[in-house]
C-alpha cells in the first residue's frame, strides 16, 4: 500500500506503547455486530497505479473533449485557454496541499492570494469588497438572495428571465425550505432582455431583483434603471455573471448600480471540468459586508508591526456563529480561487481586454455566418460572445445529430427548458478564443445539412 | 525577502499573454455598453508571475512538507496520481452540458465512484452534487425535510449535541429548523437518555456526528437510531471522520439515514487552500427517493443524466430540486476514484486501521503530560483530545499551537470541540510514519512540560516563522479586505 | 511578448541611464554590415500560447506513442511505468530551474539529491562510488573506454559483439580522432554470449574488455571468467547495463568483478522520450575515482559545523584542468538523475525486485507464446525481460507490417545492423510490466499474420 | 528542519509503489545469476517520498525564486508550456527506434528546430544530436578533422584565446589535437595580429567564443575568419553567448564554419540543477557534409531518419559516424521549437535586445564602485564584468558573492573569465524587470561600498542561508563520495 508508510514492525510497536493487544482492540466502542471482520465483501483489492491509471484512462476516452472538436457550448461554462503556468503553479504542494489558513503565521501565501483575490474580483464586478469565494456561481446566487432577505428583512425576490435556469433551479431550492417567495418566468425569444417587465414586479415587499448579465440568451442590458427601480423602493439590485471575461468589454454591474454582485468564475483559470469545481464569486458594498457569507482574508499587522493577511470578520461564520450564520458554508473554493487570480494576474488589464474583444470578434463572425444559414435567425442584437439562434426545428435534436458528426453546436434551450415547447427551436452559440474561423464554418455547414 | 502584493508589483501595460491587438475599428455589438475606464487590474509578464506565485506558495505549511495534525479536518497525503487522472483532457476538457452520448465515460465516473460510496456504507442512495461537506449536510436536510413533507408531517425542530461543527446547526437553521442543542456525557459521547427524552412529534432530525467531535465512536448509534425512527423522525450523521472507520464500520447498519462524505478527507482530494471540496451524501431507503436533481441512472443504452424535475419514469419523481448549476465537483469525483481504486477494499480497511492505531499512539505517548478529558474511558478513534489544563499562568492551548510552528510542525486544532476548555484535538491520519509521530510527539511533549512549568517564553511564538502572531482584532475592527491604491 | 518582462518605458528609463540613445548603438561593436536591421527575413513573428500548443500538438499527433498500441521495443531504451509522483516532484521550480550548484549554500537540494543517486548507483551496479551523471548509456560507454586508456595507459580495446552497435558506433567516432584501436565483430544469433572468443582476444596491450549484460540479444553471462582474464593480462573489465531493471533479478556487474560500470538509466524516472534526454550511469572502483570523468556531490561540513554537501574534485574537469582534464563533460543529466533516484526511492529494494521479476514472468510469458508461432524460433535460453527470435523471413518488413496494424513488434537486427544479412531474420521483443497478456496475444497473432 | 538522507529515512521493507508479489515459485530463465543477498537499496512510502524531496527542494535557489545572473550560463525564465508540451505523449511516449511512419511528427520537429537554427544563423547545415554544448563542441571540431582528413592535411593544432571556456581547450585536446593559447588584448577581444601571426599549415582551427566570455562582441571576427580560411583552416565558434545576437547577428554572415548553440541558453530548455542540456552544431557549406549520424531528410513520402554510414544517396557519405545511441535530446526540442515559435523572428530579436540592455543597464549603473576593466572602451554585450580590484583586505569576489546570498539573490559568476583577476560576471538576461533590476543593483552596490571600506564581515557571508561556507577543501582532501551505512 503505497500510501502507508506504517511497517508491520512499527505498528506492533505502537500498539506496545499504546498497551492494546491488536488493532482491532482500538475499535472496542464499535458494537460487535456492526464491526466487520475483513474488507467490504465484493469489492475489489487494492491496485498499482498502472492498473489505476488503465481503467481512468479507459473511463477518459469514452468522453468527447471539448478541445478535440469544434466546441460551442457556454450557457454558464465557457471554454478559454488556460496559459499552462496557472496549472503549473495551483500543483505547488504548497498551494495544493495546505489546509484553510487557521495558523496565518504559516499560511501567508494563501492569505495574501486571497487578498489579492477579492481585490481584482470586487474590482472586476465594480463593487467595494468580494469574498474568498463560494462554490460555484449558482449557490453564490442562493447566497445573494438569502443576504438580500437578510438585509431588507423581506421574503420575494424576483429572477428576471434571463437568469439561467440552473440557477433559478438552485434559488428554488432553497426558497423551498426557507420560505422566501420567488417570482419567475421563462424568457421569450427576443432580443431585448425583460427589464420593464422586472421593474413593473418590484413592490415594498421585494427584497431583491436577480439579473444576469449578459443573461442566459447572451442579451446584455443597462441595468441602471432596474437598479433605481429597486432602490426606490427599499430592494436591492443583485447581478449574475456568468462569463466574467464579458467584464473586459462591457461596464461592470456594480458600476450600474447593483447591490450585490454574483458570478461564476470558471472561465478564468479553472477550465470546464464536467461542471466542478467551479468557482462562486461574491462582491457587495462596503456597508453590507458584515451580511456577505464565506470567507474573508483582510490585512493586518504580525506583533513585529510587519504587514500580513488574516481570515478575518468570523464573527459571521458558523464555527463561531453555529446556527445565527450568515451561511453554512465552511469551504470556499480557494484553489480556483487560486487559478483565477493567476490567470487574471497574467492577463491584467490589458490582456483582459484583448481577451475580450477577441472573443466578441469572433462571436460576431460567427453570428454572421450563421445568419446565413437557410432555417436560422440570429436573436441577438447585442450580446458578447455567445447569442441565441432560432432554427426551423428542434434544437435538442439538431445538437445531437451534429454531436455524431463531432460538432459540438452549443446548448439547446430544449435541454434548459425540457417542459417549454415555444423555446425548442432555441439554440445557445458561444464563441471564444478557442474557436477557429473553421470551427465556424464546421459549425454552419453542419447545421446547413441538418436543416435541409 | 518579502514578497509585495500583485498591486505593488504588476502595471496596467503589462502582460503576460499574448493575444491578437484589438483593432478599435471593429463594429461592437455590445448594446452601447463597452466599458470605459480602467478596471484597475494590474498585469505580470509571465516570469513575474511564477515568480510571484512560487515566492507566496513557500509561505505557506503544507501536507508536503510535514505532518499537519489538524483534528476533524483529516490532512492526509494527496496522491499525483489523483491530479495527473484528473487532467485527462477526456475529464477536465468536458461541458457539463455535453450531448449524453459524448460523455459516458464521465456519468461511468459519477456511477462508480457512487457505488463505492454505497457499498462502503451499506446505504441505499447516493447524492453526488453537493460542493462540499456543509453543502452535503444541506442536502440530507433538504431530503429529510422532503421526506417529511410527503406524508404530510410538518416537523420544527433538529436536535444537535453540544459537540457538534458549526456547521451542523447552521445548516439546519438555513433549512428553516429550529436547532437544539443536547449535552454530552462525561465520556465524551451524546446523553443517549436526554436525546431519547427530547424526540417527539416536533423533532425532525438528529444530527450526530461519529465517529464525535472528541475522536470517540458513539458508542450507542444504533440505540439512538432505532429511537429517532420509532419517533418518526431521522438520523443525520455528519461524515466528516468517516476515515477512522472507512472499511471497518458501515454507518448504514447503525441506523443512519443520511450522511455526507467530504471526499476532500477521507479520499485524499486536496484541500487547496481551502477548497474545493465536495460532499456526496449516501442516504437511506426512505430517503432516497428525495435526492436532488441531477442524477446518474444506467440504462440498456448506457448512462443517462436525469436533470429534470419530475421525470418519474426516470426515478426523479421526488427529486426536492437541484443544489447547484451543474452535476458536482467532477474533478474531485475522479481524484476521489483513482484514491478508492488505489487502496481498494482491503487498503480502505487499512486506512482506517492506521489512523486509529496513529491517535492512539499520539494519545498515550501525551497523556501523562497533557490532560486527556476522555483518555481514561477507553481508545479514542482517529484523534487525540488533549486540554490545556494545568498550565501555568496565562499560558493557553494557542501558545502551544504556536510554539509547535517553531518546532518545524502545523499546530493541531485549537479549541474545537468547544465542549472541552481549551480543547487541542490532534488528527495524525494514516500518511504518517512512525519516526514523524515519534519527532512530533517529543516535540509536543517538550512544549507541554514548559506549558505546564509557565514558560511565558510561549506566548512569544512563533518566531521563525514567516510571521509572528497577526493582529486579528485589528483585522476584525478596521476591515481591510480589498487593497486601495 | 510574455515572457519580456521591459516595458518601454522601462527601456528609455534604462537606455538615459546608461547614456546610449537607442539600443541599437550598444550594438556598435558589431560591423553594420553583420547588423541586422529587422527580424529575420522569410520567419514567422511571435504566437499566442493557444497556437503554439495547437501547432506542437499536431506534430505530436503525427506521431505513434508507444502507450498506445502493443509494444515491444527495447534495444537500450525501455518502456517502464513512471509513478506520478515523480514527474510531479522534478517539475518543482526549485528543482527544474536551478542551475549547476557552483553556490552550495543555496543549492543544498540538488546537491544532496545527486550523493544520494550517487549511492543508489553505486550499490545497484555493485561498484565503491559513481559520479552524478553523463549525458547517457552510449557516452558513459565512450567516456569509460577512454579512462580505461588513461588508467593502463594502453590504447587497445576489446569490445564484446554483444555490445549495442549504437554505442559501438559511438566508440568509434571517438577512436577515429583519439587514435584508439577497437577489437569487434557483430554477434551471432546464438544461445549464449561470446565471453570465452573475447577472453582469447585480450592480449598485453589491452586496455579494456567492454561488455553489454544483458546484452543486446538479451543474453545473461557470468562476467567473472571475463574479468578474470582482463585482470591477468592488466587490462579492465568495463561492463555496459543499458537495463537497469534488470540488475532487481540478477547479480550486479561489480560484483563480478567489473571495474567500470556504465549504463543508460533511462528506464527508471526518465522515460522513452525518443531518445534523449537519457541518463549516463558511470560507477567505478575506490582508486580510480580521480580518473573519473564527470561531476562528482560530496560530502563535507559548513562553517558551522553542520553536514552539508558541494561539487568536489573539479581538479580533474575543464574549468580548472582545462586541456588537461578527464573528459571535456560539463553537465551532467541533472533532472533525469532526479527523476531516477526519486523513482529508486520509491521503489526500494523491495519494489525493484519486484518490478524485476514481473518483468521477467511477463517475458517468460512472450518468449513461450512466441515460440508456438510457426515460423518463430527463440534464440535466448537465459534472459531478462528482452529476447531475440529469429524468423522465417526479413524482420525489418515484418515490423514494418505489424506497425501498419497498430502493433510495434519490437526491433529488428537489421534495422541496427543494416549490412549484416545473416541477421536479418533477427528480432529483438522486449517485454515489460506495461505490457499486458493481451498485448503479448496481439503480438502473436500479428506474426502469425505476417508469417503466413 | 534538516532533511535526513534518504539512506537514514528509507527501509528495505519499505515500498512506494503496488506491484504483484513476485510468486518465489517461478521458474526463472536468468542463467543462474539470479541476485542474491541485499542491494542496500531503501525505500520511503509515497508521502515520505513526496516530502522528501519537496523539502529538498526548497533549500535550492532557482530562477522561479529571483535572478539567477550566472555570466555565461544564460538562467532565462523557464516557460511551462514548453513542460507542458514536451509532455504530450506523441513525443514524449515514443521509442527511438519505432518505424519512421510512426514518428513522422517527431522527425518533423527535429527538422523543423532545424531550420530555424540554419535560418537564424545563416549556415549551411546542423548536425543535432550533441548532447550538451561540450558535445556540440567535440562534434564541430570531429567536422573540421573529418574535413581536414578528406583532403588529406594533417594538422595538429588549434589556436584557443586565454578567455576561452575550459571546455575548448579540453575538447580541442580530447579530439587530439594541440592546444595553443593566445593571449587577449587590453580591451577585452582576442588579438587579432597574435592569431594571424601564429595561422600556418600546422593549425586546423581556431576557437572563439562570440560574443565572447568578457560579455564583449569580437569586432574582427570577419577579419579573423578570413585569415583563417585563407591559412585553410576553420573557425570554430562557441555559441554559449548567443542570447546576446539571436535575431540581430548571424554567424554565418561572420565567416564562422561551425558554431553550437546551448538550447539551454538561448532557448529556454531548463538547466534542471546541470542538465540535460543540447548542443546542436549548425555548419557551413565546407563543413555540412560531415556531420554525424543519424539526420532526418525531408523526401516526397515524408521524413526519413538517416542511421546508416555511406548511405550515400541520403548525403550520409561522408558522416563522420555516431556521436551518441540516438537522435539527440529530443526533450529539449521540443521545448526549444515551443519557446522559439512562441517568439519569433521578432521576439527572438527583442530578447537579444533586452537582454544587451539589462547588462549594459547594470554595468552603468556599477561602474562606479566597482570596477568595470573593459568598461572604458564602450559597451557590453549580455553580461557586465567586474573585478574585486581596490577591495580591502582580505576581501575577494567570493566574499561579494555569498553576501549577494544573504541578500536573497543568486550570486554572479565568479573568477571567469580567467584573464580578469577576481572576475564577476554577471548576465541579469532579457527577463527581469526593471524593478528587479534595481534591487539587485542596489543590493550589489551596498556589498560593493562595504568590500572597498574593508568590511570583514563579509567574510562570514552566508549567515541566511540554508548552510554557511562549505568546507570544499575537505571535501576534495578526503572524497565522501556515498553515503556508508
Amino acid at each position: 500500500m503505497r500510501y502507508l508508510p506504517l511497517t508491520e514492525a512499527d505498528r506492533a510497536a505502537m500498539l506496545a506503547r499504546i498497551g492494546a493487544p491488536t488493532v482491532d482492540a482500538l475499535f472496542v466502542d464499535v458494537p460487535e455486530s456492526a464491526r466487520l471482520s475483513g474488507p467490504v465483501e465484493g469489492l475489489p483489492g487494492h491496485a498499482g497505479e498502472l492498473a489505476v491509471e488503465r481503467h481512468m484512462t479507459r473511463l477518459a476516452t469514452r468522453n468527447t473533449s471539448a478541445g478535440s472538436v469544434p466546441f460551442f457550448l457556454g450557457a454558464g461554462a465557457y471554454r478559454h485557454h488556460i496559459p499552462a503556468t496557472v496549472d503549473h503553479l495551483i500543483q505547488r504542494g504548497e498551494f495544493l496541499t495546505a489546509y484553510t489558513p487557521y495558523q496565518p503565521e504559516i499560511a501567508q501565501g494563501t492569505l495574501q492570494m486571497l487578498f489579492e483575490f477579492q481585490t481584482q474580483v470586487a474590482r472586476l464586478l465594480g463593487c467595494d469588497v468580494a469574498n474568498a469565494s463560494m462554490y460555484d456561481g449558482s449557490t453564490a446566487c442562493w447566497e445573494a438572495v438569502a443576504m438580500a432577505a437578510r438585509i431588507t428583512k423581506r421574503k420575494k425576490a424576483i429572477l428576471a428571465s434571463g437568469l439561467h435556469p440552473h440557477y433559478v433551479s438552485t434559488v428554488q431550492t432553497m426558497a423551498r425550505f426557507t420560505g422566501d417567495t420567488l417570482v419567475y418566468a421563462p424568457p421569450a425569444l427576443t432580443a431585448e432582455p425583460d427589464s420593464e417587465a422586472l421593474i413593473g414586479q418590484i413592490d415594498g415587499e421585494t427584497s431583491c431583483v436577480v439579473v444576469q448579465y449578459p443573461d442566459i440568451l447572451g442579451r446584455i442590458g443597462d441595468l441602471s434603471a432596474l437598479a433605481d427601480a429597486a432602490h426606490a423602493a427599499g430592494a436591492l439590485l443583485v447581478a449574475v455573471v456568468t462569463e466574467p471575461v464579458a467584464l473586459g468589454a462591457i461596464r461592470s454591474p456594480g458600476a450600474m448600480g447593483a447591490d450585490i454582485v454574483v458570478g461564476e468564475g470558471q472561465s478564468l483559470g479553472v477550465g470546464l471540468q464536467f461542471g466542478g469545481p467551479y468557482l462562486g464569486l461574491f462582491a457587495t458594498r462596503d456597508k453590507y459586508v458584515r451580511q456577505m457569507p464565506g470567507r474573508l482574508a483582510g490585512e493586518t499587522q504580525d506583533a513585529a508591526g510587519r504587514r500580513g493577511f488574516v481570515l478575518t470578520l468570523s464573527t459571521r461564520e458558523q464555527h463561531i456563529r453555529r446556527e445565527k450564520a450568515t451561511s453554512n458554508i465552511c469551504t470556499n473554493s480557494g484553489l480556483c480561487a487560486l487559478a483565477f487570480s493567476i490567470h487574471m494576474t497574467l492577463l491584467g488589464e490589458k490582456g483582459l481586454r484583448a481577451l475580450a474583444a477577441e472573443n466578441h470578434r469572433l462571436a460576431c463572425l460567427a453570428a454572421d455566418r450563421l445568419a446565413q444559414v437557410p432555417g436560422v435567425r440570429v436573436i441577438n442584437t447585442a450580446f458578447f460572445n455567445e447569442f441565441a439562434i432560432a432554427i426551423d426545428g428542434d434544437a435538442r435534436s439538431v445538437v445531437r445529430a451534429l454531436a455524431s458528426k463531432d460538432v459540438l453546436a452549443g446548448v439547446s434551450l430544449g435541454r434548459l427548458y425540457p417542459d417549454r415547447p415555444e423555446l425548442a427551436a432555441g439554440l445557445l452559440v458561444a464563441v471564444t478564443e478557442t474557436v477557429s474561423e473553421e470551427d465556424i464554418e464546421a459549425l454552419a455547414k453542419g447545421l446547413e445539412e441538418a436543416l435541409v | 525577502l518579502e514578497e509585495p502584493l500583485l498591486f505593488e508589483l504588476g502595471t496596467r501595460e503589462t502582460c503576460g499573454v499574448d493575444l491578437p491587438v484589438p483593432s478599435g475599428a471593429a463594429s461592437a455589438r455590445l448594446g452601447g455598453l463597452e466599458r470605459d475606464g480602467g478596471i484597475g487590474l494590474p498585469g505580470l509578464s509571465e516570469p513575474e508571475t511564477v515568480r510571484h506565485y512560487t515566492r507566496l506558495s513557500r509561505q505557506n505549511y503544507a501536507i508536503d512538507l510535514g505532518i499537519f495534525p489538524l483534528g476533524s479536518c483529516t490532512m492526509k497525503h494527496n496522491p499525483r496520481l489523483n491530479e495527473k487522472v484528473a487532467r485527462l483532457p477526456g475529464f477536465a476538457d468536458l461541458h457539463p452540458l455535453q450531448p449524453e452520448a459524448t460523455i459516458q465515460g464521465a456519468l461511468g465516473v459519477i456511477a462508480e465512484l457512487g457505488e463505492w460510496l454505497l457499498r462502503l456504507t451499506n446505504m441505499a442512495g447516493v447524492a453526488m452534487s453537493p460542493k462540499a461537506g456543509a453543502h452535503g449536510e444541506l442536502c440530507g436536510i433538504l431530503c429529510i425535510r422532503a421526506a417529511l413533507e410527503a406524508r404530510g408531517d410538518a416537523r420544527e425542530v433538529i436536535l444537535v449535541p453540544d459537540s457538534a461543527h458549526g456547521t451542523n446547526p447552521a445548516t439546519a437553521a438555513f433549512a428553516n429548523y429550529r436547532v437544539e442543542s443536547i449535552p454530552g456525557t462525561v465520556d465524551g459521547r451524546v446523553d443517549v437518555a436526554a436525546f431519547k427524552a427530547r424526540l417527539g412529534p416536533d423533532v425532525a432530525a438528529v444530527m450526530i456526528t461519529n465517529p464525535n467531535t472528541c475522536g470517540l465512536f458513539e458508542r450507542d448509534m444504533k440505540e439512538i437510531s432505532d429511537a429517532v425512527h420509532a419517533a418518526g423522525a431521522f438520523v443525520y450523521c455528519d461524515g466528516a471522520n468517516f476515515n477512522a472507520i472507512v472499511g471497518k464500520v458501515r454507518p448504514g447498519d447503525l441506523g443512519i439515514d443520511a450522511m455526507h462524505i467530504n471526499l476532500h478527507k477521507t479520499f485524499s482530494t486536496p484541500h487547496g487552500g481551502g477548497g474545493p471540496g465536495s460532499g456526496p451524501v449516501v442516504l437511506s431507503e426512505a430517503l432516497a427517493p428525495f435526492a436532488p436533481l441531477p442524477f446518474v441512472v444506467q440504462t440498456a443504452d448506457g448512462y443517462r443524466l436525469v436533470e429534470e424535475e419530475g421525470a418519474a419514469d426516470q426515478g426523479g419523481a421526488q427529486a426536492f430540486g437541484r443544489m447547484s448549476a451543474f452535476h458536482g465537483q467532477m474533478g474531485m469525483f475522479t481524484r476521489a476514484l483513482a484514491y478508492i481504486l488505489s487502496h481498494g477494499a482491503d487498503g480502505l480497511r487499512q486506512v482506517a486501521e492506521d489512523a486509529v492505531l496513529a491517535a492512539n499512539y499520539v494519545l498515550r505517548s501525551l497523556d501523562d503530560v497533557l490532560d486527556a478529558p476522555f483518555g481514561a474511558y477507553g481508545p479514542c478513534m482517529h484523534e487525540a483530545l488533549f486540554s490545556d489544563k494545568g498550565f501555568g499562568e496565562g499560558l493557553s492551548t494557542i501558545d502551544v499551537a504556536k510554539a509547535l510552528i517553531d518546532e518545524g510542525f502545523h499546530p493541531m486544532t485549537m479549541y474545537f470541540p468547544l465542549v472541552v476548555h481549551g480543547a487541542m484535538l490532534v488528527e495524525p491520519t494514516e500518511c504518517e510514519s512512525k519516526a514523524t509521530l515519534d519527532q512530533f510527539i517529543i516535540a509536543l511533549r517538550g512544549i507541554a512540560e514548559r506549558a505546564l512549568a509557565g514558560d511565558a517564553q510561549l506566548a512569544q511564538a512563533p518566531l521563525y516563522a514567516p510571521r509572528r502572531r497577526l493582529d486579528e482584532t485589528l483585522a476584525a475592527r478596521k476591515p481591510r479586505l480589498v487593497f486601495q491604491d
